[in-house]
């Protein structure tokens, strides 16, 4: 392969035809509230290691939730679980939950 | 006996009409279509209760033929009005003492958002043809095939300076949920996604059927605009959009498409406008004499509105202001009559 | 495949019939020089128009002023000189062989239009500058659209067709308008943005079928600054990736570009992605062919396709001659004028050469 | 004698595979036992703790004392059956000294010595033993009575719900309510032919006797017991592998606890004494409240030992508890139940990542000087009035304070610990300890009563004082540094479950909220406290059963009709908040307010 100088940049869709929605729909189905996010960013705004780090909770289940993993394992492994985030959310989602159950389903434990 | 004409045979003009028939007063009413009951003939179920249009639609045309002095003309429509007397397009004039205009408003051409498709590919329908296939019970694609994945998008022709549409139509989210809740339904195993730009659940009952369709049915919903829609190798649609809660382009193929199509102000508004001295609003509606004590009077004395004339409006808001209407012509009509028996005392 | 759409009628302009003067383009007459070459014999000889190839006329200086180098006014002048020469030679219609100079001319007689003032100040500039005055163009259509006014005429003198010889099918094809077509001013370019009508109409007259592909409005990738910064180009060729990948499925027998960049470049990018990525297109790897809407006019029309320039391409024209029923000399490919050899590209295909040997200038 | 009948195979073989089992489970469980371990072991042994062990283990493996307390009727079930038996051992084994002195008399000689020593014109009958014999099959018999009528009428026995049982429980179960039953049979069968027996088996005997031919009870004499031998013997190969296992964990245990040996964050091979120590007594459902108010009826404590021990633990049964510590705190063989439930969770989710938490290098949020630092923690970011009140009483006692979070600091580690990412917490750990180490405090104050039993239990702060700001305020009162205004306002308290039974602080705020008003007590206080249901504990419960908890909490707290409900947990508070429409206040928060001078 010849190096030209740069590099095919990856696309950036969420390609959901391509994505494989098998373990976004096992985290749906064991958790069925977290589609009730209505994206307010609370979470991410009180977020202990948010207010540390780039870590965005509610970026990274959503994105999860479209079958992009990519990174989310890491990401979730940025939370110190404080359960602040479960205090503010205006829709009652058990956000320590999700955080453990993603990285149940995408760490394979 | 006094004389009100009501222009319109929708929701509104009806209720006005039995409203201002139980007052004593001589109704008739005027409607373009074969039949009473504007758009809501064409529903199948009403937000958030689920209620079925026809029964509705079922008490409202049992209260007109029931009440003494309506007179009820079908494929009739106005040309030109004035408080005492409404000429129809025939060139028929009508004598009354007061006019009600519930003409209510027009869906949303979606061919105008060519880039969406309607009317071009296939299985891309608007949230009125939905009700259509809900009413007839055949709910497929075109192919007949039960859909596999189905996409709604939010504010088409709200919200959207591009198509002169800067208004909110207001109904058409709770459409949206409804409907995606329906079609979940009636296909369990499909993926429902709804792209929006804001949810606005302005009702009682509104959010609890948002949250209802979020967690119960599953309903993924997605936070951004459909930007185009392609066809796809396989005769499915792809459509384009930014997941804006992501930051990231989003691109999917569905089964169907519904438009969920806003509401238009009538042409015949311009009319009302320029032949009748009548106000219109930015966006094409009526204008009310004021907003909050005066808002079924248009600024013309005698000519009163009821129902989407003046705003999109959901049902049971229609119905109020058909009540409300009523409530003022007879107020209206007494107080002239007061003033006029002075003049004759005079 | 004819769509259930109508609004491309929703979408005309007017299109002078006769005597056009015309500009040249930068890149088309570096990668796809028969192509104008074409036109101008085309309009000519074929269809018996007056179009005047002006010697004076220079650059639009467009691909400057889209990458930030050429500034506003400079551009007004440089336009407005070429105005200048279309009238001392007596000519009113306008017509540009490039997109991107079609978007330059639209957008600047639109900026005169909005601003007299800079009209005014763009005047000054050229007197002092030139001495010259001009008068704008009565019609300002792209080649393209003079092509597509045509397209009945040439269909009636056509002596082939856009079908499969073999299969008595009509040739699949992905039709690529370029940006600078219609999307800045959409109702300038025939069919609007969403559904262009330009290629799309010439090809449908010749008998050919348009293949709607979801990444059909999907631009190229060139971008100006995104192509001519060595390092932003994994950006530009995403972008034909993109689109190469969305048409692939519907196994299209060549693609016809409106805009001399995009021709180039989806010719062009096939190559670096074989190499990059080892991903070939098209029948048997051998890439899908590239043409210009000259080109296609042209065969369709009966020019030799090496007359056509076609021999300049990455991509080999030869399947899709084949599948035409063009006769054509192999061993006259890449001879030039007066039977001089001129070099041959390297074929789109995987590890085919090495970076240096991307010419074969020794036969 | 030969002290052999065929009818004793079951008995003898049951007997074998019982003692074999239960010893290989010994040996295994301490050859794995980590070093440190061992060591406190041999430390122990030769010292008074040994003595205190074996006091414990016939106060409680045989009297139950614990269950007493829990209820009476209970305690004394527990207690005929175990006591009783034992007595029924040891008296049986004196007896049997007694007619044949001091000789080796097998196992079954000893079990079915009734079998072999008829009566029947025997020389030197010493109706004593049988009176004694009698007297305690009797007393235990009067407690499998009980156990039947608890099976049925489970609430009059002070226990709204028993256990659900696995097959080995229910077969040992079944065998040993037929046991004693099957023995009194057999005995009144042989007094029946044989004579002998006092007023129950003798008495039930010569009824036999009168009532049925004597051929008959010939022909019932041999299969009463083959029966007796069978039902014993099913119950010794059933036993360690059922929960009666704890019969025999619970001494062993017993020992090791008085030799201070403790589980740990993660498993080793002590937990197995803990787990198999669990008779399965039930008595940690009803105080749960996952239970009692959302009806949960499979991850109680009971099913959580029951599901590890067969390992069969489901990580949805391990995360479902809010570790308030209430099971914990009436379980009858005092089983660490939290510990153990910790490190299953460790043993689950436990992965260790060197890089996780690297963003923390170099961090420092902290804020002013001072010898006495306060550590807000997380939760009470979102409780600022606690984060207010706490300056001003820091202001009015004139102290200089540094601030380690007040603008937001990294997390105590406890609720990921809690989790089970046990290594990941550590990070945590190290971090803030450094933190404190360099700012040089000698103080530690925490609002937060999570971050306090973190502190005091992990952090291993050399040379700072550990306490939390009930500890502190009230000491700042004892010394006369802050001065309160007493008034008639009424209190109520809801004891924290970290701060009362996680770190034992019951007085303390209420010495401090009886300085400044009345305070009245909920219906279940102190080691008693309900769970407000938030804790950080339980990741398994939804918002609407955290409501459902909270309210019932705060129903109880409403009921005291005191004018404001205080708490010390910024956790508590919100959950409570949730629940009732009364003011819910931070002990510092009434504090500040009432401040003197």
């Amino acid at each position: 392969m010849i190096n030209f100088g740069y590099s095919i940049n990856k696309p950036r869709v969420i390609d959901i035809d391509r994505n494989n929605l098998h373990k976004s729909n096992e985290i749906l189905r064991e958790m069925p509230e977290l589609q009730a996010c209505i994206g307010c960013g609370s979470c991410t705004a009180t977020c202990t290691a948010g207010n540390l780090t780039s870590f965005n909770f509610r970026k990274v289940h959503t994105l999860v939730r479209r079958g992009e993993y990519q990174g989310a394992y890491e990401e979730m492994n940025k939370c110190m679980l404080c359960g602040k985030c479960r205090l503010v959310c205006p829709r009652g989602i058990n956000t320590r939950g999700v955080v453990m159950l993603i990285k149940r389903k995408l760490g394979d434990f | 006996m006094k004389h009100v004409i009501v222009i319109g045979g929708g929701i509104a003009g009806m209720q006005c009409a039995a409203e201002l028939a139980r007052g004593g007063i001589r109704v008739t009413v005027l409607e373009k279509q074969s039949d009473t009951g504007g758009k809501l003939r064409n529903w199948h179920k009403l937000f958030p209760s689920l209620t079925p249009a026809g029964e509705v639609l079922g008490g409202l045309n049992h209260t007109l033929r029931r009440l003494p002095n309506i007179d009820v003309r079908t494929e009739c429509e106005a040309a030109e009005l004035s408080p005492r007397r409404v000429v129809l397009a025939t060139g028929e004039e009508l004598e009354c003492d007061a006019v009600v205009v519930a003409t209510g408003f027009t869906l949303f051409d979606a061919r105008i958002k060519e880039e969406y498709g309607y009317g071009i590919y296939d299985n891309v329908i608007t949230s009125a043809d939905l009700e259509e296939m809900f009413n007839t019970g055949k709910v497929s694609t075109t192919s007949g095939a039960a859909p596999r994945r189905i996409a709604f998008l939010h504010c088409v022709g709200s919200r959207d300076e591009k198509v002169c549409q800067r208004h909110c139509s207001k109904v058409c989210c709770v459409t949206g949920v409804k409907q995606a809740m329906e079609m979940k339904e009636l296909f369990p195993a499909a993926d429902v996604f709804n792209f929006y730009m804001d949810i606005r659940m302005f009702g009682p009952g509104y959010e609890e059927m948002y949250r209802e369709a979020q967690q119960r049915c599953n309903i993924h919903f997605v936070r951004g605009r459909i930007s185009e829609v392609s066809p796809t190798i396989d005769g499915r649609l792809q459509i384009k959009a930014e997941d804006t809660l992501t930051g990231r382009p989003l691109k999917i193929g569905v089964d169907m498409l519904v438009l969920l199509i806003g509401m238009r102000a009538n042409d015949m508004n311009a009319v009302l406008e320029q032949r009748c001295g009548l106000e219109r609003q930015t966006s094409g509606f009526m204008r009310p004499r004021d907003q909050f004590l005066h808002n079924t009077e248009s600024n013309v004395a005698g000519i009163f509105y009821a129902g989407a004339v003046t705003a999109p409006k959901s049902v049971g808001e229609s119905l109020n202001e058909g009540t409300a209407a009523a409530r003022g012509v007879i107020e209206y009509l007494a107080a002239k009559e007061c003033t006029d028996n002075s003049t004759i005392d005079e | 495949m004819n769509m259930k759409r109508s609004s491309w009628t929703e979408y005309q302009k007017e299109i002078a019939d006769d005597r056009y003067y015309y500009a040249r383009s930068c890149i088309r007459q570096n990668f796809f020089p028969g192509s104008e070459k074409a036109f101008l014999n085309i309009l000519g000889k074929d269809l018996g128009r007056d179009i005047f190839d002006d010697p004076l006329h220079t650059s639009c200086t467009g691909i400057g002023y889209h990458s930030d180098i050429v500034p506003l006014e400079t551009i007004m002048t440089v336009v407005a000189r070429q105005f200048a020469l279309m009238s001392e030679a007596g000519y009113e219609n306008f017509t540009s062989s490039c997109i991107t100079s079609f978007g330059i001319y639209t957008e600047i007689l639109s900026t005169w239009e909005e601003f007299p003032e800079t009209e005014e100040r763009t005047r000054e500039n050229l007197y002092k500058a030139t001495g010259r005055e001009f008068s704008k163009p009565k019609n300002l259509a792209h080649t393209s659209d003079v092509m597509f006014h045509h397209r009945e005429q040439i269909a009636r003198q056509a002596r082939r067709r856009l079908v499969n010889v073999y299969t008595g099918e009509p040739l699949r094809v992905v039709e690529h308008i370029g940006c600078h077509y219609a999307k800045i001013f959409p109702k300038s370019g025939i069919g609007g943005s969403e559904f262009p009508y330009v290629l799309a109409g010439m090809v449908e007259a010749w008998g050919g079928e348009i293949v709607d592909y979801p990444e059909r409005r999907h631009c190229c990738g060139f971008g100006f600054r995104n192509y001519l910064v060595q390092a932003n180009r994994g950006y530009s060729v995403a972008n034909s990736h993109k689109k190469l990948e969305s048409m692939a499925p519907y196994k299209p027998d060549f693609i016809v570009c409106n805009c001399p960049g995009c021709s180039m470049f989806l010719d062009k990018w096939q190559y670096t992605i074989a190499e990059m990525e080892g991903i070939t297109y098209g029948a048997n790897g051998g890439g899908i062919p590239v043409l210009t809407y000259e080109e296609m006019a042209g065969l369709v029309l009966g020019y030799d396709p090496w007359e056509l320039g076609m021999q300049m391409h990455q991509v080999d024209v030869e399947p899709l001659l084949d599948k035409m029923g063009v006769e054509y000399d192999p061993s006259a490919k890449y001879l030039g004028r007066n039977g001089k050899y001129i070099g041959q590209p390297e074929r789109a295909l995987v590890n085919s050469c090495s970076q240096d040997t991307l010419y074969k200038i020794k036969r | 004698m030969s002290f052999y009948a065929d009818f004793c195979i079951p008995f003898i073989a049951g007997a074998t595979v019982m003692f074999a089992a239960i010893a290989l489970k010994y040996v295994t469980w301490l050859k794995r036992l980590p070093k440190s371990d061992l060591m406190l072991i041999a430390k122990g042994i030769p010292t008074p703790r040994t003595a205190g062990a074996v006091w414990e283990i016939f106060r409680e493996s045989l009297l139950h004392r614990r269950i007493f307390r829990v209820n009476p009727l209970l305690g004394y079930m527990h207690m005929s059956l175990a006591f009783g038996w034992f007595l029924l051992i040891v008296v049986g084994w004196t007896e049997t000294v007694a007619y044949l002195g001091m000789r080796w008399v097998p196992l079954q000689g000893h079990v079915f010595f009734k079998y072999f020593m008829p009566m029947n014109g025997i020389e030197g009958h010493k109706p004593f033993f049988d009176f004694v014999m009698d007297l305690l099959l009797l007393f235990v018999l009067s407690g499998v009575a009980l156990a039947w009528f608890k099976r049925f009428r489970s609430r009059s026995m002070g226990m709204k719900r028993t256990t659900k049982h696995v097959l080995f429980d229910r077969v040992a179960l079944t065998a040993l309510w037929f046991v004693f039953p099957a023995r009194l049979v057999a005995e009144s069968i042989t007094c029946g032919l044989y004579g002998g027996g006092s007023f129950l088996t003798g008495g039930i005997g010569a009824g036999l006797a009168a009532a049925v031919p004597p051929e008959a009870l010939a022909m019932a004499y041999e299969p009463a017991w083959w029966f007796y031998s069978c039902a014993l013997g099913v119950f010794f190969v059933a036993m360690p592998f059922s929960r009666y296992m704890h019969i025999f964990t619970e001494i062993p245990l017993i020992f090791l606890r008085h030799y201070s040996l403790r589980p740990e964050a993660k498993e080793k091979s002590y937990d197995n004494f803990e787990i198999q120590a669990c008779s399965r007594c039930g008595i940690c459902i009803d105080p749960c409240q996952l239970q009692s108010q959302l009806g949960i009826n499979d991850v109680q404590s009971v099913y959580f030992l029951r599901d590890r021990r067969y390992a069969m633990l489901q990580q949805k049964i391990a995360n479902n508890c809010l570790m308030c510590g209430r099971c914990e705190a009436v379980c009858p063989v005092g089983i660490n139940l939290n510990t153990l439930r910790l490190n299953s969770r460790s043993t689950m989710r436990n992965i260790p990542n060197e890089r996780r938490y690297n963003y923390l290098a170099g961090l420092d949020r902290s804020q002013g000087e001072g010898r006495v630092g306060y550590f807000a923690g997380c939760m009470t970011l979102l409780t600022p009035k606690t984060l207010a009140a706490m300056q001003r009483i820091f202001e009015a006692a004139r102290e200089d304070v540094w601030w380690a979070d007040k603008d937001g600091g990294v997390c105590c580690g406890r609720p990921l610990k809690l989790s089970g990412e046990v290594d990941s917490a550590q990070k945590m750990i190290d971090y803030n300890k450094e933190l404190f180490r360099r700012h040089g405090i000698t103080t530690l104050v925490t609002s937060c009563p999570i971050c306090l039993r973190v502190f005091r239990e992990e952090y291993g702060l050399q040379g700072v004082e550990v306490l939390h700001h009930s500890e502190y305020i009230l000491r700042l009162m004892h010394r006369g540094r802050l001065s309160v205004k007493y008034s008639a306002a009424t209190f109520t308290y809801h004891d924290p479950c970290e701060l009362g039974r996680g770190s034992g602080i019951y007085d303390e705020p209420r010495a401090v909220i009886e300085a400044v008003g009345h305070l009245t007590e909920p219906a279940h206080t102190r080691e008693d406290a309900l769970c407000c249901g938030s804790s950080v504990a339980n990741t398994a419960i939804n918002d609407a059963q955290q409501l459902r908890i909270a309210e019932g909490v705060a129903q109880e707290l409403d009921a005291t009709d005191a004018e404001t409900v205080v708490t010390a947990c910024p956790l508590c508070k919100k959950a409570i908040m949730r629940g009732t429409a009364r003011r819910v206040a931070d002990l510092s928060e009434i504090v500040a307010e009432n401040l003197g001078r």
